[in-house]
């Protein structure tokens, strides 16, 4: 607890959906975002874990009666909690990821990410790099955060086959349902979807399920061979037991929003309304190749120049 | 032979009065008691060690550590109590909590009467909340007192056709009731999540899987002004009262009994084995199905996916720490309410891990299920049989 | 081996099961132990086989003391014991059973079951038990299942053997059988103690007879000079009347005409066939036979139990046919089933409740569908009072009370309900003769008022003390009824299967 | 009390059951007639004897295995096969997979290997976890704990197998943590004489609590104890070769042989050695077992306890060999999937392992439906296993035979 000098830093709180903050996904990724703004704001941070729908509202609550100066919550099921505390208490600003109003408010910013944009980056290197013309991905549920991921993904490979006439193709999302393993907990789920994928020749999976993608992981380090997409961060830096294994990954930069719109409530700058990360404000993208650097050409690393612009100026259509 | 059965209804008249104070006051009640302070008791030793403070304070040697530790113990358990019956809010919250898990409790202690093991909680709350929410939301222009009802009565035939199913399953085919309701729970949970992705239930405009909001004509009106508790709690002890009759004092209450305790005597008697098993698992059903309902209708006001985490296999704790009696089950529900509402509080307010009140919640059931246990930690007589049964095995 | 027990005592919550008792057991003596329901017989064995613990006094053994913390120290001993309950794992070979414990092993380790064989095969010759080793217990009849039971204990080599209530459910013709393995085992130098209710089998059998009374030894007496009327006496503590005493039969209009009656089993076997019968109001209608003969189905057909496959059962000349259990017995049947602790009570519920079971949801016990416990406990105070039924309350167990106060909680609840015919099957099995006396008064006063009375037993003693018309059932099929009296001998062969007309004609000759 | 007609009625339900089978198989039909499914049989990673592939056409394929289906029907319907009625409706069903599979492939491929693999995965913490409760039922105590075995099973696994540097340190982890659940089980139920379904509920509450705190305290802050070192696949020589069954069977890890083995092991040892019979009495007729001198109360807790080990080892599965690391609840209620396993398999451990694969088979079969392109959302695709289990159980297997004592603690006199 800080005192005397700290008096006056900000305050900034996260709640978590039903995930847990150290679920390796959003949850994690956006508490990511609060350490630095600890580190490099000094700010106050705080969270709380919300076990069922019932805990939103107390959680709320709770964090108002704390003095936060500004509550984020993470997760769609969210949206009604948060929207209904920020107009109760217009002088705390509130942030909500991956969620978005339509309503315009003050004191409240709806965070959601264009992954499909990032997916197709994803899809298209993918393509461009699959040795057995095949690649894969597969979700936890069958919802928009998710299938965003793979919708993007399965454009870019499209893209892909139109541009250089390839026909690799795409297991586990057809454009509108797929491979859904139905757990965003369950890795050895994770790891028989992926392995059932590898023998069907896919050469390149990506999970998109939170912990539960690490499945995939285990799934081609036994295969033998094949690469993997991880999804929301960095995987070749959380999980570094996949790193060799790790193609790309799509990022959707939570933590940055995160940074940011803490960074505007110390700055005296937090604006609601919605942001929207895409690959031009570079809210989302694909993460550096790392051990992979040397095995996408790089002739199809410009050609990703090339896709950023296409996307940021519309002339590319991320939704097959 | 079956000495070792579990008792019998009671066989003559005793006021639901006298009943609660025996519950309240009786030596099972003593026992209660000890078995919450031995598992605070632990959880204490558990909160000091892991409580970075008192990690920290260690450095300064074993004093320090124990001043810090006891602290951190008092601060997360005055916590835990102002949370749970702290203030006119905190007791709201417990009620809240309570709600739900006096209904999904019901719904195991019902069948258990029958000798029948209803896992199946979470199915059944899931379809009663699915059909109670679709009432309220799809379903227009009816006044309060008439639509309320209807989406209260929808998620209990929900949940009572759920439960009905592995009923009627055991009675036609001898199918294990504890087999085909697990197997339900799992089934529904993908049937809901497949119709929230459907258009028709999803809020217009949007694509998440949240279902539009029950109209207000069928929401539970609140209890008080500016407090979650809403008139859930009241259905809820109005059904408890209700299956106190069905259980102790109606002539379907004893057949239940008598078929859970001798399935051949019962025969003999007239009744039917067959025909109380379908009843048992579809009252159950329908209790765990209001369950659903009051939470739709009720606090959430629209169906989301995953909304029945966990409530049946609650029910189950809190039948069994209930020891399968309505008053006992209706007692446990409002304790673990208060854990869970103080469980809340303790994590807010002390940063204390949501699952050490797990933890401690399994320890007091512990020691209640074993009285052995508490008394051989408080070398005193409890005078209560020693490890009565509660549930009778798996039957068959 | 001469056992000598001394000043025994068992206390259990409320009871003296054992009150200082004293006893001893010759080398090469069958000792009788006679007592009511609840005297602590049981309680008493159980002390001396090493299943329960004494509160006090000591177990010698020719002269020395021992003490006998499991079974496991008194089988090593040489003790052997057959319990009322048979200890037999029912879905267990014969084999498997009468070895369990003292497994013989291959030499890989696995339970050689050619050995198991050839162990039961040669202790089954050598005491003149044969079994078949692989059959499953539960598919035997109880007759076979006490052969087991005592097979057990000989491999053990057992030199005192305990049988509690061996004969309870055995046939009078198992029951000479067992007699005549007892005798041989006394002969061999072993020692037998034998429990039994019937004071006809202490005679054939044993040497001395021990009467306990309420957890007391009353007294030891030689078998040969003791009388059945004295010993009954000694049992219950006041004069007990051994003849039932009964006015002749005034049958009047049937009630329960059983025509061409078929039953089959699952599978299609017949287990009762053709069979024809009435009985009118007013009369006992007595059905004897070995057991598994029919008798069970027939009563289980008769009352609702179990589907009829052919021909017709009127009850007041309407058919009862395919109506539920429920329905017939409102119908005014009463029903004593023959296996009281399955069928007859739920262990768990109070006497009031088990009292008010066949009538659960009827108005004399509810309002609408609400439970009258007013009506329920009042009800249930006056009949246990009629009844003499033995209890503290009528809030106690079932499952608590002895044997014979069981079978008249059973008794009562059909007495206490307006019925026209009484079906009641084994009626006094396991009952102490001061219980059965009062039973049979019950049975025939029923009569008496009126009722139309079907009663099956394989004891030939009470078929003939109190029917009126006597039937044997012999391989599902049913002969007669002839007009009681009929000699014991004729019915005898008949329950062999000898055709009637040479049966009876048999007995003029 | 069922009528004599019991047996011929279920035939005929059966033999309706076929006709229906069929039905839905010839509605299967309406696919292009030109379009082939190929069968793949070979592992993807390359075999050594490869085979080729089973390329067949849909339509007429699916109308032979429907016209086979009705075949059987009315055999069912006619003569049925005796005792062998429930195996007829098995058949049925396999074909009709099949036919669902060629259906559903049109067009593309389906890899044999990866679905028979799949189903061997998936069966693995579901027969250990059903042999567990096989062991501790037969000796009439109730588990129904197996999914807190699981879970503390799996977290010891991981923290053992990531400091010590070695699966078989994890595996010994596993076994201990499955068996101190074991022993608190059997303490609570047998010391202590607590009911047997209630300690089983309190037992998963307390694992479920406790490692997901020590996984918030402990993991959370130090990874390195939550990498565990994780078994690989070790080809059996030879065998490993043999076309199709090879990859299927013989190049699985340690976890897959260890469960083939204790299968055996444990049919072996309850249904031919003393042991066995001996923890069999204790089961059926605590009395009877005790008036032979056998030790009831030590029978009873070797018996969780060992049961313990072997859920642990299904645990440990979760951890070294399906996933990288520990996560809260991550078992997912398999432990419960694994004590209806136990049901379906009515108390045998061959019956464990056959309902383990069953179950595994679904699951893998779901997976494979929601790649193909069938018109069934995937959600519902994933509740087939659940599903099919519910038509087995009440179809086929019915009624059970409960060890008798089972749930009732003994308490002498
Ligand atoms: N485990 C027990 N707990 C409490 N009371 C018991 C127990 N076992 C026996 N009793 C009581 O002890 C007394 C003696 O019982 P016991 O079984 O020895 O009688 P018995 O002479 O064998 O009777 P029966 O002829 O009916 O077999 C009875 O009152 C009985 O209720
Ligand atoms: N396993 C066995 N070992 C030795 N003898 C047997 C065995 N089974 C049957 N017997 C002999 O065969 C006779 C007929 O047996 P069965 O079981 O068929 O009798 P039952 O006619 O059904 O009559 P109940 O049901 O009264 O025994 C028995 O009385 C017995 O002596
Ligand atoms: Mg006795
Ligand atoms: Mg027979």
């Amino acid at each position: 607890g800080g005192d005397g000098a700290d008096e006056a830093a900000v305050k900034a709180c996260q709640i978590t959906d039903t995930g847990g903050i150290d679920d390796k996904s959003f949850n994690e990724t956006a508490w990511n975002g609060f350490l630095r703004a600890e580190e490099e704001l000094g700010v106050e941070v705080k969270y709380l874990e919300s076990t069922s729908e019932a805990d939103y509202d107390p959680n709320i609550q709770a964090f108002l009666d704390e003095g936060c100066d500004i509550i984020i919550t993470v997760g769609f099921l969210l949206g009604d909690a948060t929207e209904a505390a920020a107009q109760a208490n217009p002088d705390t600003k509130f942030a909500i990821v991956d969620y978005a109003y339509e309503a315009e408010y003050d004191n409240l910013l709806g965070m959601v990410f264009a992954t499909e944009q990032a997916g197709f980056l994803a899809g298209y290197v993918s393509a461009a790099v699959t040795e057995t013309g095949t690649v894969g991905t597969w979700g936890g549920i069958n919802i928009p955060p998710v299938s965003a991921f793979m919708q993007g993904y399965l454009a870019g490979v499209n893209y892909h086959n139109d541009q250089k006439g390839t026909s690799v193709e795409v297991l586990g999302w057809d454009g509108a349902d797929g491979v859904f393993i139905g757990s965003f907990e369950a890795q050895d789920l994770g790891n028989a979807a992926t392995a059932e994928m590898l023998q069907n020749g896919a050469d390149i999976v990506m999970p998109v399920a939170g912990p539960a993608g690490l499945g995939a992981g285990t799934a081609i380090q036994d295969f033998g061979s094949g690469s993997m997409v991880w999804v929301d961060t960095d995987g070749y830096i959380s999980n570094p037991n996949f790193a060799g294994i790790t193609l790309t990954s799509v990022e959707k930069k939570m933590d940055n929003a995160v940074f940011a719109a803490i960074q505007g409530v110390v700055d005296g700058t937090f604006a609601g309304g919605t942001y929207l990360g895409t690959v031009e404000n570079g809210g989302v993208d694909i993460s550096p190749f790392h051990d992979f650097e040397d095995a996408v050409p790089d002739d199809v690393k410009a050609e990703l120049d090339d896709i950023r612009a296409g996307i940021i100026d519309g002339s590319i259509s991320t939704t097959p | 032979m079956s000495t070792d059965a579990p008792p019998s209804p009671a066989p003559v008249r005793e006021g639901p009065a006298q009943r609660l104070r025996a519950a309240v006051l009786g030596a099972s009640a003593r026992l209660t008691g000890l078995a919450v302070a031995a598992a605070l008791g632990i959880g204490a030793v558990v909160l000091a060690l892991s409580a970075e403070e008192t990690r920290e304070a260690l450095d300064d040697g074993l004093g320090p550590a124990l001043v810090a530790g006891a602290s951190a113990v008092g601060r997360a358990y005055s916590a835990l109590l102002q949370g749970s019956v702290g203030s006119l809010g905190a007791l709201s919250e417990t009620l809240v909590a309570a709600t739900v898990l006096i209904l999904t409790g019901l719904a195991v202690a019902v069948p258990l009467r029958a000798g029948l093991f209803n896992i199946g909680g979470e199915g059944q709350v899931i379809a009663g909340g699915l059909v109670g929410g679709a009432v309220g939301f799809a379903v227009t222009g009816l006044p309060l007192p008439v639509h309320l009802p209807l989406a209260i009565v929808a998620a209990g035939l929900g949940g009572a056709a759920v439960g009905w199913l592995p009923g009627f399953l055991k009675a036609r085919t001898g199918a294990h009731e504890v087999i085909s309701t697990i197997m339900l729970n799992n089934t529904l949970t993908f049937v809901l999540i497949w119709i929230l992705t459907l258009p028709l239930v999803q809020v217009e405009g949007r694509s998440d899987p949240i279902s539009r909001q029950v109209l207000d004509s069928a929401r539970l009106p609140r209890l008080l002004e500016g407090l979650r508790v809403d008139a859930g709690i009241i259905l809820a002890v109005l059904v408890a009262v209700w299956v106190l009759w069905f259980l102790d004092r109606s002539t379907t209450g004893l057949e239940l009994s008598a078929v859970g305790a001798n399935p051949a005597a019962a025969t003999a008697a007239g009744m039917d084995p067959a025909r109380t098993t379908v009843t048992a698992m579809t009252v159950a059903g329908a209790l765990a199905g209001l369950a659903g309902g009051a939470l739709i209708v009720g606090l959430q006001g629209r169906i989301t996916p995953g909304f029945s985490a966990g409530l049946g296999f609650d029910g189950i704790t809190v039948a069994l720490l209930g020891r399968g009696t309505v008053v006992g089950t209706v007692l446990s529900g409002l304790l673990l309410g208060a854990l869970k509402a103080g469980g809340r509080a303790m994590q807010a307010r002390s940063g204390t891990a949501l699952d050490l009140v797990v933890v401690i919640q399994a320890l007091i059931i512990v020691f209640i299920a074993a009285p052995g246990v508490v008394r051989a930690l408080f070398r005193v007589r409890a005078d209560v049989g020693e490890g009565a049964r509660i549930s009778q095995g798996w039957g068959s | 081996m001469r056992l000598e027990l001394r000043g025994i005592t068992k206390r259990f919550p409320g009871v003296v099961a054992n009150d200082h008792v004293d006893l001893t057991v010759e080398p090469s003596e069958v000792l009788g132990l006679l007592g009511e329901n609840g005297a602590g017989k049981s309680t008493l064995m159980n002390i001396l086989y090493g299943l329960t613990s004494a509160d006090e006094g000591e177990i010698l053994l020719d002269g020395r003391p021992h003490v006998f913390a499991d079974p496991g120290d008194a089988i090593a001993a040489g003790i052997g014991m057959v319990h009322q309950h048979f200890m037999l794992v029912p879905v267990f070979t014969v084999a498997e059973n009468i070895l369990l414990g003292a497994e013989p092993l291959d030499r890989l380790g696995r339970f050689d079951r050619g050995r198991a064989r050839d162990a039961v095969l040669a202790t089954a010759e050598r005491f003149g038990l044969p079994v078949d080793p692989d059959a499953r217990v539960e598919d035997l009849p109880v007759g076979l299942q006490q052969r087991v039971e005592i097979l057990k204990a000989l491999y053990r080599d057992a030199r005192l053997l305990i049988l509690d209530e061996p004969t309870a459910v055995l046939t009078p013709q198992e029951a000479d059988g067992l007699f005549e393995s007892i005798r041989g085992f006394r002969a061999a130098g072993r020692s037998v103690i034998f429990i039994s209710h019937k004071l006809r089998e202490h005679h054939a059998i044993a040497d001395r007879i021990t009467v306990l009374r309420r957890g007391r030894t009353v007294g030891t007496i030689p078998a040969a000079e003791a009388d059945a009327q004295e010993l009954a006496t000694m049992m219950v503590g006041r004069p007990v009347v051994l003849v039932v005493d009964r006015a002749p039969a005034a049958p009047g209009e049937p009630v329960l005409e059983v025509r061409a009656l078929g039953v089959e089993d699952p599978p299609g076997t017949a287990l009762v066939a053709d069979v024809d019968l009435t009985v009118h109001r007013g009369e006992i209608v007595g059905i004897a036979g070995v057991e598994g003969n029919g008798q069970t189905p027939l009563v289980e057909a008769v009352t609702g139990l179990r589907p009829v496959t052919a021909g017709e059962v009127l009850l007041r000349g309407e058919s009862i046919v395919g109506r539920s259990r429920r329905d017939i017995l409102r119908a005014g049947v009463g029903h004593i089933p023959e296996d009281r602790y399955t069928d007859g009570v739920v262990a768990s519920f109070s006497i009031a409740d088990n009292l008010a079971l066949t009538l659960w949801d009827d108005e004399r016990f509810s309002n609408g569908r609400t439970r009258d416990f007013d009506a329920v406990a009042e009800s249930a105070r006056r009949v246990v009072a009629d009844f003499d039924i033995r209890t503290p309350s009528i809030a106690t167990t079932a499952g608590s009370l002895s044997g014979g106060n069981q079978q008249k909680v059973v008794v009562a609840r059909e007495f206490d309900r307006p019925i026209d015919l009484l079906v009641a099957a084994q009626p006094t099995r396991g009952v102490d003769v001061g219980s059965i006396e009062y039973l049979h008064q019950q049975i025939v006063a029923k009569r008496d008022e009126g009722t139309a009375v079907l009663l099956v037993s394989s004891e030939l003693d009470e078929i003939q003390a109190l029917s009126d018309r006597i039937a044997v059932m012999f391989r599902g099929r049913l002969v007669g009824p002839f007009p009681a009296p009929v000699a014991k001998e004729a019915l005898g062969l008949m329950m062999a299967g000898v055709d009637p007309a040479e049966a009876l004609g048999g007995r003029a000759a | 009390m069922s009528g004599a007609a019991a047996p011929v009625r279920r035939r005929r339900r059966f033999a309706a059951f076929g006709g229906l089978l069929a039905a839905l198989v010839a509605a299967l039909l309406r696919a292009d007639a030109s379009a082939r499914t190929a069968f793949v049989l070979n592992d993807a990673r390359g075999a050594r004897f490869p085979l080729p592939d089973l390329v067949v056409p849909v339509a007429g394929t699916v109308r032979i295995l429907a016209a086979l289906i009705l075949a059987l029907a009315v055999l069912l319907a006619v003569r049925g096969a005796g005792r062998r009625d429930a195996a007829v409706v098995g058949v049925m069903g396999g074909l009709a997979v099949v036919a669902l599979l060629t259906w559903a492939g049109a067009g593309t491929s389906i890899s044999v290997v990866s679905l028979l693999r799949g189903t061997l995965f998936a069966a693995v913490p579901i027969a250990f976890g059903a042999l567990a409760g096989v062991l501790c039922e037969r000796s009439g105590v109730i588990n129904i704990a197996i999914e807190g075995q699981f879970l503390a099973g799996a977290f010891t696994a991981a923290v053992a197998a990531s400091i010590l540097g070695s699966a078989w340190w994890g595996l010994l982890g596993g076994i201990a943590a499955g068996a101190l659940v074991g022993l608190m089980l059997a303490g609570l139920t047998i010391r202590f004489a607590a009911d047997q379904i209630v300690s089983g509920v309190v037992l998963i509450v307390f694992a479920t609590g406790v490692t997901s705190f020590l996984t918030s305290q402990l993991l959370a802050g130090t990874p390195s104890w939550n990498a565990p070192v994780r078994f690989q696949a070790f080809a059996l020589p030879g065998l490993s070769d043999v076309p199709l069954l090879g990859p299927i069977v013989f190049d699985q890890t340690v976890l897959v042989y260890l469960m083939l083995l204790a299968v055996a092991g444990v049919q072996f040892g309850l249904f031919r050695t003393r042991w066995g019979l001996r923890l069999r009495s204790v089961g059926e007729h605590p009395a009877a077992a005790d008036t032979v001198g056998i030790p009831v109360l030590r029978t009873r807790y070797r018996a969780v306890m060992l049961g313990g080990v072997l859920a642990g080892v299904g645990g440990s599965w979760f951890t070294l060999e399906a996933a990288s690391q520990f996560s809260k609840e991550m078992t997912g209620g398999r432990g419960f999937i694994a004590l209806a396993a136990m049901l379906v398999g009515r108390y045998s451990p061959v019956g464990a392992l056959g309902a383990g694969l069953l179950f595994g088979f679904a699951d893998a079969l779901a997976t494979a439906l929601q790649r193909l392109p069938v018109p069934i959302p995937s959600s519902l695709l994933r509740a087939t296993p659940y599903v099919i289990t519910i038509v087995v159980v009440a179809g086929l297997v019915g009624r059970l035979r409960v060890p008798a004592a089972d749930g009732k603690p003994y308490v002498k006199a």
